[in-house]
């Protein structure tokens, strides 16, 4: 067990790469690369795209993308939302034919007819979202994923091997749902594992890891590497990247516009190459705080599902003009807390308190028209109904504030009139209010739900990962609206698995661990390996010895 | 008093349209599909093979015929469900309506006439008896053994999931809503071919509902098929025995037990799942959803 | 090569034009099966279509298509709001049952009083009935999880069984030599629900059949209650987060789409039924849902979808009446309607496009 | 010659349900053979019991019938409300009990045909024991049961009812499972009044006999069907047309029996003895002529009460609202 040790948690803080106080996991796996059974060592591509082009009524996703992935290479695919990534890897994977283009695979044409013939071929994929059965076997999930699996128990101990073989133990008999996320990646890995691909592509797969299930993962990817596996590794944490890729290409609009080694560049360069221009820096001037505006104490609640957590005697208290950051692994209360501060979950009187006001046994809107406000972490579905307009999206949140609900009866004009004013002050690139939001990008949809919620002038405004999945140009916007509004004199609390974003933002930090909340500690000259104590081993994390 | 023997006896015959129904449900379910046509997928097989019976003198062509009349009257609702993604509630209900006035109009010049008697198979049980005893194993082991089983779970389980591991969503659900016809055809044959020798307009009588119910109660297995059937079955036969006998019986309260008995196991389930970390009723994760996959 | 793309508006054309499409193909393809059957297409779909409104009998069966389209509009209004907020009541036959005796207990407990109060808490106690039908599935669900499509189902079953029970022990008619069924409450006047203008067919059910239509949707389209339903039957958690309790509104539908079917098990049986017998539930609850989405969920979509439905019927019977047309192809017919609505509808949701190619 | 006569018929279920309705609708079509061009008949059928009963009655008298037959029990007060909209339009209704002055009621003596097959069906019973499944409990079906056993206690006092309640008049499914009860109780004889053939498909498996219902079931003969008892409405729908199209048609309650046609016996097949045959031909002609009723004393209740006494002949009141079983019936009626 390597419980948040140093090794452990490197891979997530990204300056840990460059202090080399640890060995980085590829280091030691070059020690013993006999664990795999590589065999092919050169540097021949063993993928090689020729100006592949795919068309969406409307959309350009892919054009002209040209590029290769050598043997022994974790090669990351870089762009903002909405670049072309996903559909050019399921295009590889035989998900999604490309209209134009050649695709080569061990110099060998290839163009799969599905996801089997891909599979064939020596291709294997791990996906954006999972894609596992909840109510099957960790034996039949893999066996869903692979041609020909041997016979039922032949597999279970196929697995057993291989998951030992790779220091990712996992059960074949337990049932998925009754995994952790990162146990969860495992069973996908593990999947791909058995059927020996040539190329393993991955889409954004930290995006639900803990820091160690994430360096576990970065140590299994360089061990296949150093076996001669290619690897395709898109996601939108640049550290990471720069951390573990080889090499990059860059999209835009669909196209290839660079081809870079990542460990050459700053994480702003990365950046400013996807976006296409300088990134703004943050303006985090003119703050100062002022009285308390929030107090949370002693919240305790048990988990509300099965797979949830419980909140364990949270306290905290926030002053007018601060921004409060909280840490921790995803899973540990984040989606709770936040929660039973928007008042979706009530608790128990006195646990929540606004200006002195007990807002506790108060629902979402009775807490709004208090003056807290707060924005889920997932905005399809959860802070935004993906199937109403961006006008009807207004009346979620803003009906009381903002004057779009009287007495029960909708303005919609009202509404309109809101949705466009958060549409132009926030930048949200899209034809108009009468949108949809499924229809907005992923980044788009988040600068007008934070939007939404800040131009109501909270007193009190909750964040669970504002910028999750979000790509740089949009997570700096949304972070600086955040910002601003504690300027204004709002309170502020921010709940992030990003510590780059929390130290860039907080003036406070405070980790959540298993439902506990730590005190808070002065963001200022806060170091990483304080911010590593306070994460504190992280929950229920089996990290193998190499 | 009453030969629990004989009592068994009559269960089975009595319990053997419900259960062909109700096993092809499931697999229909299993798969995410959830088809509340089955009325008129077995009134359809009632008449069909009645019709291919009474035609070739074979009670077992017409039992072949009626599996393909149900499957193919499953086919509007596959079509719709599948391909235009209609809503499996309303479709289900259509295929009812659908089954129920078709059957009645074309079967017309099959009134009156007798079906060719069949012969009894073992133990003086009729075959069709026996097959539906055995289809309880065979499912069983499709399901939990086979590959086309795993990949069928799969499907219904989670089909976003599926479709992205390249297994074709939308077929197997087709082939699932046939299977599940072609057993409701089958179902409803038994009783006109092999209950009552004649065609009548709506002869299957609300089995088909039974059958949905009891798919619930088996909590998406097949062995609880099986004794779903047999209860409702059971507690027909056991308060008409009772009856016979010349004991008094609350017929209508009878009557209503298979039915409690279902919710109280529904809600067992359920809280199962809700209380506890394990999960608890194998009610299929993509149950009555709407599949769309773009390429 | 065609394929789907999914719509990010939908034209409000077509939620108008669709359910015509839907008429128009039924009236081609019932056409194809008269013809076959060896009757004639043309004045087969007339008898059905046009005769019943304009016919040499409309001035009765005018009116008779409001009588027969209030219950399936009143249970409908109810199951759209239950529908739209992703709440599957497909109990409402039992509800309906349900209304129906508890609404006319109270008419044969208080027989032969006479007395104004007598039809009010008549209506009063149908609705309350069939809302604690509705009850159930809602609170197992709020408790246990249990899906309220399956419980609610079930419960028709045991309405059902209730009401053979009636008819035949405790409300049998004591004057009624021996057969089954209650008294009949159109010759009680004070229970009964009589025609309120003589020759429009009105009855009391109408008239709340057309509250149910306005009060629905001022509920779903102006009101912000309205507004959380729609957004909890898109997206549950997005309405949670909105202030929407999720156990609120599982018993605000059921009991809601329950009290709305009681009314109309208890109007009819006081009215054109007269009597509860084992057979008082005709099928109503379950034409309703088929009501709710041939008029797409809207409150005024099903107010023309119920007439609709009331016309297949009677224009039915008057094709039987006229032509011998077989009772069952009204059924084939309304199976047809449902099945090109359904068809047609993917057309809201998703446009048709041509395959790009390169 | 004038308009011919437009006479309509409702039915409750579908014409082709081979039992009840079935055999309202061949008393139509003989009504359309007798008359030929002078009358016109429309039927609606599968018409529910209930409010859509009433709208299907008027829009008969609506399309000019003036003489509409109403062929089930649950019409009853829709029949009542209709005629009294339409004072020149004739009604019959068939085995209610409620008139008007243009509202006749109409109904058949089936317990007279019971008498005759139960007489068989005392005589075929090996094991003396006849099943008997009923539909509902209502005073026709339980004045069948009586007759049936009267008759069969008669030639073989070992007799023993089984009777067993099915709460339908169709459902194949449930009337299998109630032959298949009886048939394992040790029955050997079936009655039914219950309409679909299933329970003769059951005795046939099981080796047993049992009797054609409301039609006369030939393809199930000769065994098991051994007989019938048969609704033949034909006579009396001739009639009442007739005295429509002369004008004589009165209001009135009519309750025929064998002698009028109405019950027939179908066809006693060869696999009853001659002489049983003949025994239950000669008390079919006898109850036909009027000579014989069969509800005649001495008869006592269930409950042992005194009900008629020797000689004493039941009355029609009686009859109508039967609600008990004679003495030697050991079951009871659901209540
Ligand atoms: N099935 C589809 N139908 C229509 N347009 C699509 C479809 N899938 C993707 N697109 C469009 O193609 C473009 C590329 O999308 P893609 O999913 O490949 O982006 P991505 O780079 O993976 O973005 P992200 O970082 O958000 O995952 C987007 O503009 C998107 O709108
Ligand atoms: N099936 C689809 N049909 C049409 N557009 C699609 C489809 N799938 C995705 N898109 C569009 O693709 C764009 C990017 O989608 P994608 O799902 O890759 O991620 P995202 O929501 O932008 O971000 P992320 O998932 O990384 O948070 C969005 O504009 C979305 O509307
Ligand atoms: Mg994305
Ligand atoms: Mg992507």
């Amino acid at each position: 067990m390597n419980r948040g040790g140093c090794a452990g948690i490197s891979g997530f803080y990204r300056e840990l790469s460059k202090q080399r106080n640890c060995p980085r996991p590829s280091d030691r796996d070059k020690q013993d690369k006999d664990l795999t059974k590589g065999t092919n060592l050169t540097d021949a591509a063993v993928f090689r795209a020729q100006g592949i082009g795919k068309s969406y009524p409307g959309v350009r996703a892919n054009d002209d993308v040209s590029f290769s992935v050598e043997a022994g290479e974790i090669h990351a695919l870089l762009g903002e939302n909405g670049a072309g990534k996903s559909t050019l890897v399921k295009m590889i994977y035989g998900l999604v034919r490309p209209d134009d283009g050649e695709m080569t695979l061990n110099g060998q044409p290839h163009q799969p007819a599905d996801p089997r013939a891909a599979r064939a071929a020596g291709v294997a994929m791990v996906f954006q979202h999972f894609s596992l059965f909840d109510a099957l076997t960790v034996a039949e999930n893999i066996a869903l994923g692979m041609e020909n699996p041997p016979h039922r128990h032949a597999l279970s101990a196929r697995i057993a091997q291989v998951s030992q073989d790779f220091g990712l133990p996992l059960n074949p008999a337990r049932r998925v749902v009754t995994l952790s996320a990162g146990e969860r990646q495992r069973v996908e890995i593990i999947r791909c594992l058995l059927q020996n691909p040539r190329l393993l592509i991955m889409d954004e797969p930290t995006s639900v890891l803990t820091p160690q299930e994430a360096e576990l993962l970065f140590a299994t990817l360089r061990k296949l590497a150093d076996g001669g596996t290619a690897i395709l590794y898109i996601s939108h944490k640049l550290d990471e990247i720069r951390a573990h890729c080889d090499r990059a290409t860059i999209l835009r609009h669909g196209r290839v516009v660079d081809s870079c080694d990542p460990r050459a560049h700053s994480a702003r360069t990365l950046a400013a190459m996807m976006v296409g221009g300088e990134m703004r820096p943050i303006d985090r001037s003119g703050r100062r705080t002022g009285e308390v505006l929030l107090q949370v104490r002693a919240l305790s609640q048990p988990a509300p599902t099965a797979e949830g957590t419980a909140l364990k005697g949270v306290t905290l208290t926030l002053r007018a003009g601060e921004i409060l950051g909280i840490g921790g692994v995803a899973g540990n209360g984040q989606d709770e807390l936040l929660a039973a501060l928007s008042g979706e979950v009530r608790s128990a009187p006195g646990t929540v308190l606004l200006e002195g006001a007990d807002l506790s046994r108060l629902g979402p809107e009775g807490r709004r028209v208090a003056g807290l406000l707060a924005a889920p972490e997932d905005r399809l579905g959860h802070a935004a109904v993906p199937d109403f307009s961006l006008t009807d999206n207004t009346l979620l949140t803003a009906g009381a504030r903002k004057g779009l609900v009287r007495k029960g009866l909708i303005d919609r004009p009202a509404a309109r009139a809101y949705a466009a004013d958060v549409i132009r002050a926030f930048d949200v690139r899209t034809p108009g209010p009468g949108t949809t939001a499924k229809a907005l990008s992923g980044g788009n949809l988040q600068k007008f739900v934070i939007g939404r919620e800040v131009m109501q002038t909270p007193r009190v405004l909750a964040v669970n990962q504002p910028t999750w999945g979000v790509d740089a140009g949009a997570a700096a916007a949304v972070r600086q609206s955040l910002l601003d509004l504690a300027r204004s004199g709002a309170g502020v609390i921010v709940i992030s698995q990003d510590l780059d974003e929390l130290l860039e933002l907080s003036d406070r930090f405070c980790a959540l661990n298993e439902g506990r909340l730590s005190d808070p500690v002065t963001t200022e000259g806060l170091t990483l390996d304080r911010i590593g104590l306070m994460l504190g081993g992280a929950h229920g994390m089996e990290v193998a010895h190499p | 008093m009453i030969d629990p023997v004989a009592l068994f006896v009559l269960l089975l015959s009595a319990s053997t349209p419900i259960l062909f129904a109700a096993l092809g449900e499931l697999v229909v379910e299993r798969a995410g599909v959830l088809n509340l046509g089955v009325e008129g997928m077995m009134i359809t097989g009632a008449l069909a093979g009645f019709a291919a019976a009474y035609h070739t003198g074979n009670p077992f062509v017409g039992f072949a015929a009626a599996a393909l009349g149900g499957a193919l009257i499953a086919m509007p609702f596959a079509a719709l469900t599948q391909f235009l993604l209609s809503n499996q509630v309303a479709s289900g209900l259509a295929l009812t309506l659908f089954g129920l006035g078709l059957a009645a109009l074309f079967g017309k010049p099959m009134e009156g006439v007798k079906a060719p008697a069949m012969a009894a198979g073992p133990l003086g049980l009729n075959w069709i008896v026996w097959l539906g005893l055995l289809m309880v194993p065979a499912i069983w082991w499709f399901l939990n053994r086979s590959r086309t089983g795993l990949v069928l779970r799969g499907v219904g389980e989670n089909h976003d999931a599926a479709h992205a591991l390249g297994y074709d969503v939308r077929r197997v659900r087709i082939a699932a809503i046939a299977f599940g016809g072609a057993m409701a055809g089958i179902g409803g044959a038994f009783i006109s071919i092999a209950t009552v020798l004649q065609w009548t307009e709506g002869m299957t009588a609300g089995a088909g509902w039974i059958a949905l119910a009891i798919v619930v109660f088996s909590n998406w297995t097949a062995p609880g098929v099986l004794a779903g059937a047999w209860l409702f079955g059971g507690v027909t036969v056991l308060q008409l025995r009772l009856q016979a006998a010349g004991v008094r019986v609350p017929v209508q309260l009878l009557s209503m037990a298979p039915y409690l008995a279902t919710i109280i196991v529904l809600v067992a389930i359920s809280a199962r799942q809700k209380f506890s970390r394990r999960a608890g009723t194998a009610a299929p994760g993509s149950l009555g959803q709407d599949f769309h996959a773009l390429r | 090569m065609i394929r789907l793309v999914p719509r990010t508006e939908t034209p409000a054309l077509l939620q108008v034009a669709i359910p015509l499409l839907a008429v128009l193909a039924t009236m081609l393809a019932g056409g194809i099966l008269f013809g076959v059957m060896g009757y004639d297409p043309v004045a087969a779909i007339k008898t059905i279509f046009w005769d019943p409104l304009f016919g040499p009998a409309a001035s009765y069966s005018r009116p008779q298509l409001l009588v027969k389209a209030a219950p399936l509009i009143l249970i409908a209004s109810g199951l759209a709001v239950g529908f739209r907020a992703g709440i599957w009541n497909i109990g409402a036959e039992g509800q309906y049952i349900v209304g129906a005796i508890t609404g006319a207990a109270v008419a044969l407990a208080a027989y032969p009083a006479q007395g104004m109060w007598i039809f009010p808490a008549m209506v009063v106690a149908g609705a309350a009935g069939g809302w604690a039908w509705g009850m159930v599935p809602a609170l197992l669900r709020n408790w246990f999880g249990a899906s309220e499509i399956l419980v609610s189902l079930m419960l028709v079953y045991v309405a059902q069984r209730i009401a053979a029970w009636m008819a035949f022990g405790p409300m049998k008619n004591p004057e009624g030599f021996g057969f089954p069924g209650s008294r009949n409450l159109q010759q009680y006047p004070p229970a009964s629900n009589p025609e309120l203008v003589a020759g429009t067919g009105a009855h009391w059910g109408v008239v709340a059949a057309a509250a149910a239509v306005l009060a629905t949707w001022f509920l779903m389209s102006r009101h912000i209650r309205g507004f959380h339903l729609r957004a909890a039957g898109l997206a549950p958690r997005a309405a949670r987060f909105a202030g929407v309790r999720p156990e609120t509104l599982v018993a605000f539908c059921l009991g809601l789409s329950g009290a709305l079917a009681g009314m109309a098990g208890l109007f009819e049986v006081a009215g054109p039924a007269g009597q509860i017998t084992d057979k008082v539930g005709v099928g109503y609850g379950f034409t309703a849902i088929i009501v709710a989405f041939l008029g797409r969920l809207h409150p005024v979509g099903i107010l023309l979808a119920g007439l609709l439905l009331a016309l297949t019927y009677i224009g039915g019977e008057l094709a039987q009446l006229t032509m011998n047309l077989p009772a069952a192809t009204v059924q084939v017919f309304q199976g047809m309607l449902l099945f090109f609505l359904l068809g047609f509808d993917l057309l809201t949701r998703y446009r048709i496009a041509r395959r790009i190619t390169a | 010659q004038d308009e011919p006569l437009k006479v309509g018929f409702i039915y409750v279920g579908p014409v082709g349900d081979g039992g009840w309705t079935y055999q309202h609708d061949q008393g139509r079509l003989a009504v359309e053979e007798e008359f030929g061009d002078r009358v016109e008949t429309t039927f609606i059928e599968s018409v529910p019991e209930g409010a859509d009963a009433e709208r299907a009655i008027t829009q008969l008298a609506l399309a000019g019938n003036k003489l509409i037959f109403t062929t089930s029990f649950g019409f009853m007060d829709p029949t009542i409300n209709v005629a009294a909209k339409f004072p020149d339009v004739k009604f019959e209704h068939a085995t209610g009990y409620k008139r008007a002055e243009n509202v006749a009621t109409y109904d058949a003596r089936f317990y007279e045909g019971r008498a005759v097959i139960g007489t068989i069906a005392g005589r075929m019973t090996k094991s003396n024991k006849i099943g008997y499944i009923g539909s509902f409990p209502i005073p026709e079906v339980i004045q069948g049961i009586n007759s049936a056993f009267i008759h069969a206690r008669k030639v073989n006092p070992d007799v023993e009812m089984r009777v067993v309640w099915a709460y339908s008049w169709f459902d194949p499914a449930k009337e299998a499972d109630a032959a298949a009860a009886l048939l394992a109780e040790g029955v050997d004889v079936i009655m039914q009044h219950t309409d679909s053939t299933a329970p003769l498909a059951k005795a046939q498996e099981a080796g047993a006999i049992g009797f054609g219902q409301a039609s006369d079931m030939a393809a199930f003969a000769p065994t098991p069907r051994v007989s019938s008892i048969i609704d033949n409405w034909a006579p009396y729908y001739i009639k009442r047309v007739g005295q429509v199209l002369d004008g004589t048609w009165t209001s009135e309650a009519t309750w025929a029996g064998i002698g009028d046609g109405e019950v027939v016996i179908g066809e006693i097949t060869e696999a009853v003895p001659a002489e049983v045959k003949a025994e239950a031909e000669a008390l079919r002609d006898r109850i036909g002529a009027g000579e014989y009723h069969p509800f005649t004393g001495p008869l006592n209740k269930a409950d042992g009460s005194a009900w008629l006494a020797d000689g004493q002949v039941a009355k029609d009141e009686e009859l109508s609202g039967m609600n008990f079983y004679v003495e030697g019936i050991t079951a009871e009626i659901p209540q």
